[in-house]
């Protein structure tokens, strides 16, 4: 389903826009609209956050979405409850930190968001050393386990990474947390020269935020962009009507993905 | 299984560390053994840190409690506790790793002070993260770091204690993974943090054995340490291992064993948690049935922790070990035995190992050292404030 | 002459004392000379003290400064200075005398500290005299006495400081002279006091001889100590009286060396006093035209004091050591110095020797060796505040 | 002058009394009129303190005189000044610490002495061992050296005070600094016994306040009494009129001297 979609805009001569936000930020009730907002503006795919007490890869703005989802009541079951009653067209994923897997026992989970619709889980803490539990069980199920890749990941790392690497991979663009940034780090370029000559579709996160980046990241030849506290900040702000903005910014995005794929 | 003690421990963390983790693990398999790093490393063991620490055999209390007590004097150590021990070794691995900056968490501010005198010793750049409300607790250690020439760096996040400071230390290794050497301070996080902790604090242990064998002429029937996150228990333990000796990890009782979906009101993670991951490493934690982590209670900040190193989880759950926690009152009311009975103020941390033995003398057989993890200077203030009656 | 050093010291107390002061006498020379005293005294310093101390080759101070410097880390003793070598062999005597009750006098609370730790491992009574305005400035260590058990009384006569804590001291021996014991802290006082605490604290020295042949295969050119009543100075110094080597006794040069009828602003008793009598001995003191005795002052409350050992005195009479002082100021600086350069938090008396080595590291020779009398803990609060502009 | 004052007494059948006061308490001005209201109520003798800053063999009522008097400006030479100017009969003893006599050069104070009319020294932190120096000149000077004995002095001790002693012994009532009591100690009628045998006068201070005091222990044997802390007390309260107080307290000792001697 995610490479589908990804090999689908590549023949339309475009590049994807993957869009984050927190489920349950600001409240439960408020996701579905905020993901169809995102839909509505341009996203291609939602990748959406299962909020976990302790997220160590996540900049301040995400902290705080996870912040205000906890206090507003979210939990797994919850979000498993939430992302089944959403009917959207577009691919979704689970972005989370492992010990919520761990804890509702891997398999278990993974059925959860097969049945959920849920085609790809995204788990920051979890490099490719410790996968193989979950990314056995993502297998049987047909779910995409993302992987990761930083400028600092070495070819040996790479190489082993690709092994097992479905859905699309996860370039971070410069070594951080979480967050936007002014610009887009020149490490980005060098990453997705270093990645070329791979089949699996590379989409690039960390620090987009604004159309001049996607525009610049997909021309570098990335194959899609992944934007999170971009839309969390209007969130976070909530003035006038947030929704309509969430979607005015999906819309300039997916307009970068498709002028930058134009440039190349 | 590299880098995994049963199924706990391993390496839980962004693919942006694990280059540097693989870094840090050949760096730390070429200078354990390089000659000229053990040789500077004991130097200052000796000399700076003042090793080897005393074995004392506490007469009256041994008197009192019908038992031989020895108390293994790690509050002796320069900065007050056995901290050092770990960060001396750290921060010179970083040093020969041609690292020019450390950063660290702390929760008492004893590692934090123990990586800045490590690091003004070395002349090495050294920031701190601290939960701004351990801050308030320990102002004093917050003077004594900056003083050494350390930033210290307040954490406004989550519970604002000890597993906040983490996360945040870990965010900025994120960050600045190239130039930055993270200098944990407890045997937790992913490997091989919980292993070179466990050696470089070792030394408690292989200075024990010697000293009781030279005073006594054979091995104690229990050896009893307090454990946040286990540096002080397995520094004194991991030597006795292969040994028919009986080894305690006390944990924090905190106010009671309770807890609710957000917060445990002790941090006896051992005694108490469940198998999950935090900080890296899959071990026992204080977590909600989703997974969420609970903020974790303890009068003794150095065990204000809701995790605990993955070897102790481990070694617990062979049966290697034993666990049991002390509630704050009776670590407290060991606290104020220890000073008025034996003119040692020990850390409310080594309260908790000391009351332990205290309660349940006649079960831990004729010979029993305590491991004094540290003194507890930096805990008169907060227990002059509770006798006050204000709020700690 | 007996109890005379030239023709310094001497026992100038109320006819009341003298009976007890003989008793002392004999009472010293019995046990001193008693193998099961020496024994036991032996094995308090070093299971309960932590003794030897190491002495460190502070390496990046030595190169900034030219000269090989070593630290003599008193620090390191339990409670955190020299202070405890004398507390310890005084208490056991008192014990082995049969005294139930110790009286003491402090300044800083270092002393009295180091009592109430002794006292309370060897469970006998401890009251502390202490002037209230160093309770004030030490607040920390008030707690720390009342948390070994010890009574600690404050003095509202006089300047409400040390001085004034041992008029008060005088008072309670005078009164309960029969079954009480009182532990002098310093080498101040009648005789036998000078002498006693001089032998005590001898140990300080006694290690340094012999590690510094150890490691240098020869004997410093220059040893360096700060002076309040001298106990550290001789303490390290008087192994060393017979050899060729310089001995620089340090005091405080508090804010100038100004004085006016009723105040010094110092304590340099040794540089600007005159010979007097003060607390039962004939030394240097600070007084006016008229013999009243100054109040002192000095950043350092251990060192703030209006007079001096008498051995000292007579030593600098006859040219054997060399006296000089030291601003609070430069102390502050010493102070910040070693803690961010050395990663050791020196007391703000002892960093009056080291600034003093830091200032004239060139006149001093090639091997230098400072007494580093105690660690800065109890001072960083009192750092703190200033740094925040308030008064101390 | 002062072993004849006591030999008179004797005669007529009286013990002694020895009044203190602090010079200078509560101002300079006001010393001469202090005495002359001890005299005037029948102080046989007066001790005239010298202000020393740190009394250590005195209670808090005598370090509060002192503090007083200091602070009024009181100095050794304004002292030597008031008793010259004193005009009066009856012995007059000096009570000060030795780091003033020191600091003065014994010569000098001890000619000094001799020319402002005092004819004793008082010095309760000199013992025997350190006297030799102030005692050969007051030898020279025909000034009594006056020494303590207290209930903790040994025989041995006694013997060697005694080789010196001239004037009147002090004799300690109790352990402690001065200050006054509510009885007299047990302890003074074993020391007045242990020294029956003893020419020099003997007189007995520290914490006698009351006529019933005097009386007791003139009667015990002794040949005079010192009182201070009870005579400064009342210059330390100063109400209505003092110095009448002062006369009136001297005559209700006096007559406790008196009576105690008849009840021998
Ligand atoms: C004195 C002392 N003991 C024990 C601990 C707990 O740490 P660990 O369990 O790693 O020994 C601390 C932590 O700060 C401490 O300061
Ligand atoms: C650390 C330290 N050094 C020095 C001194 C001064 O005492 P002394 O001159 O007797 O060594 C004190 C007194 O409290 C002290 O605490």
């Amino acid at each position: 389903m995610i490479e589908k979609t990804f090999s689908k805009l590549k023949k339309k001569g475009e590049g994807a826009l993957i869009a984050y936000v927190c489920a349950g930020d600001p409240t439960p009730d408020e996701t579905k609209d905020i993901v169809n907002a995102l839909i509505k503006g341009g996203a291609d795919m939602v990748e959406i956050g299962l909020p976990f007490s302790d997220p160590i890869a996540d900049g301040p703005v995400i902290q705080g979405a996870i912040d205000r989802s906890l206090r507003a009541g979210m939990t797994p079951d919850l979000y498993f409850k939430i992302i089944s009653d959403l009917d959207v067209k577009v691919p979704l994923l689970v972005m989370t930190y492992y010990n919520l897997i761990f804890k509702r026992g891997v398999k278990k989970f993974v059925s959860d968001c097969k049945k959920s619709n849920i085609c790809g889980i995204i788990v920051p803490d979890l490099p490719i050393e410790e996968s193989k539990e979950l990314f056995s069980n993502c297998k049987k199920h047909g779910v995409d386990l993302i992987f990761f890749i930083a400028p600092t990941t070495t070819d040996p790392r790479i190489k082993n990474t690709l092994k097992q690497a479905s859905g699309f991979l996860y370039l971070v663009s410069r070594l951080g947390v979480t967050g936007q940034r002014d610009d887009v780090s020149s490490s980005t370029g060098t990453l997705i020269n270093r990645l070329s000559s791979v089949k699996v579709p590379k989409a690039v996160g960390f620090g987009i935020s604004k159309k001049e980046h996607a525009e610049q990241v997909i021309k570098s030849g990335a194959d899609g962009v992944i934007v999170g506290s971009a839309f969390v900040n209007i969130i976070a702000k909530k003035e006038g009507n947030f929704k309509e903005q969430l979607t005015q910014l999906a819309t300039e995005l997916k307009e970068g993905c498709i002028s930058g794929y134009r440039d190349r | 299984m590299k880098g995994k003690f049963g199924r706990y421990g391993g390496q839980f963390v962004p693919e942006i560390l694990m280059p540097a983790i693989e870094e840090l693990i050949e760096g730390y398999e070429r200078y354990k053994a390089d000659q000229k790093f053990t040789k500077e490393l004991n130097f200052y063991s000796r000399e700076f840190a003042g090793r080897p620490t005393p074995l004392y055999h506490a007469k009256r209390l041994s008197e009192a409690y019908g038992a031989k007590i020895y108390l293994k004097r790690e509050d002796l150590v320069h900065g007050g506790a056995h901290k050092l021990n770990n960060t001396l070794g750290q921060a010179l691995l970083a040093k020969y790793m041609g690292k020019e900056r450390i950063i660290a968490e702390t929760g008492a501010g004893q590692h934090g002070t123990a990586t800045a005198m490590a690091g003004a010793m070395l002349g090495i750049k050294i920031e701190v993260y601290m939960g701004s409300k351990d801050m308030e607790r320990q102002r004093m250690n917050v003077y004594r770091m900056e003083l050494l020439g350390a930033k210290v760096i307040p954490v406004e996040s989550g519970s604002k204690t000890l597993k906040d400071a983490i996360n945040e230390a870990l965010r900025d290794w994120v960050s600045n993974v190239e130039d930055t050497y993270y200098l944990i301070g407890s045997i937790v996080g992913p490997h091989p943090y919980p292993e070179i902790v466990r050696d470089f604090q070792s030394v408690i242990g292989k200075e024990t054995k010697e000293q009781i064998l030279k005073c006594e002429k054979r091995l104690p029937d229990s050896i009893v340490a307090c454990t946040g996150g286990g540096s002080n228990s397995i520094g004194i333990f991991y030597p006795f291992i292969e040994d028919d000796v009986k080894l305690f990890a006390i944990e924090a009782g905190g106010e009671s064993l309770k807890k609710t979906d957000k917060v445990a009101y002790h941090s006896a993670s051992l005694c108490q948690g469940e198998e999950g991951i935090l900080h890296g490493a899959r071990t026992k934690i204080l977590q909600n049935e989703y997974g969420q982590i609970l903020e974790s209670h303890s009068i003794a900040a150095g065990l204000d922790y809701s995790g605990v190193g993955p070897e102790l989880s481990h070694l617990s759950e062979i049966g290697r070990i034993n666990s049991g926690n002390i509630c704050d009152n009776d670590a407290l009311e060991a606290f104020y035995e220890l000073s008025r009975k034996k003119g040692i103020i020990p850390a409310l941390e080594s309260s908790h190992a000391v009351s332990y033995v205290l309660k349940h003398a006649k079960e831990l057989g004729d010979l029993i050292v305590i491991n004094l993890s540290g003194r507890g200077d930096k805990d008169v203030e907060i227990v002059a404030r509770l006798n006050r009656g204000d709020k700690a």
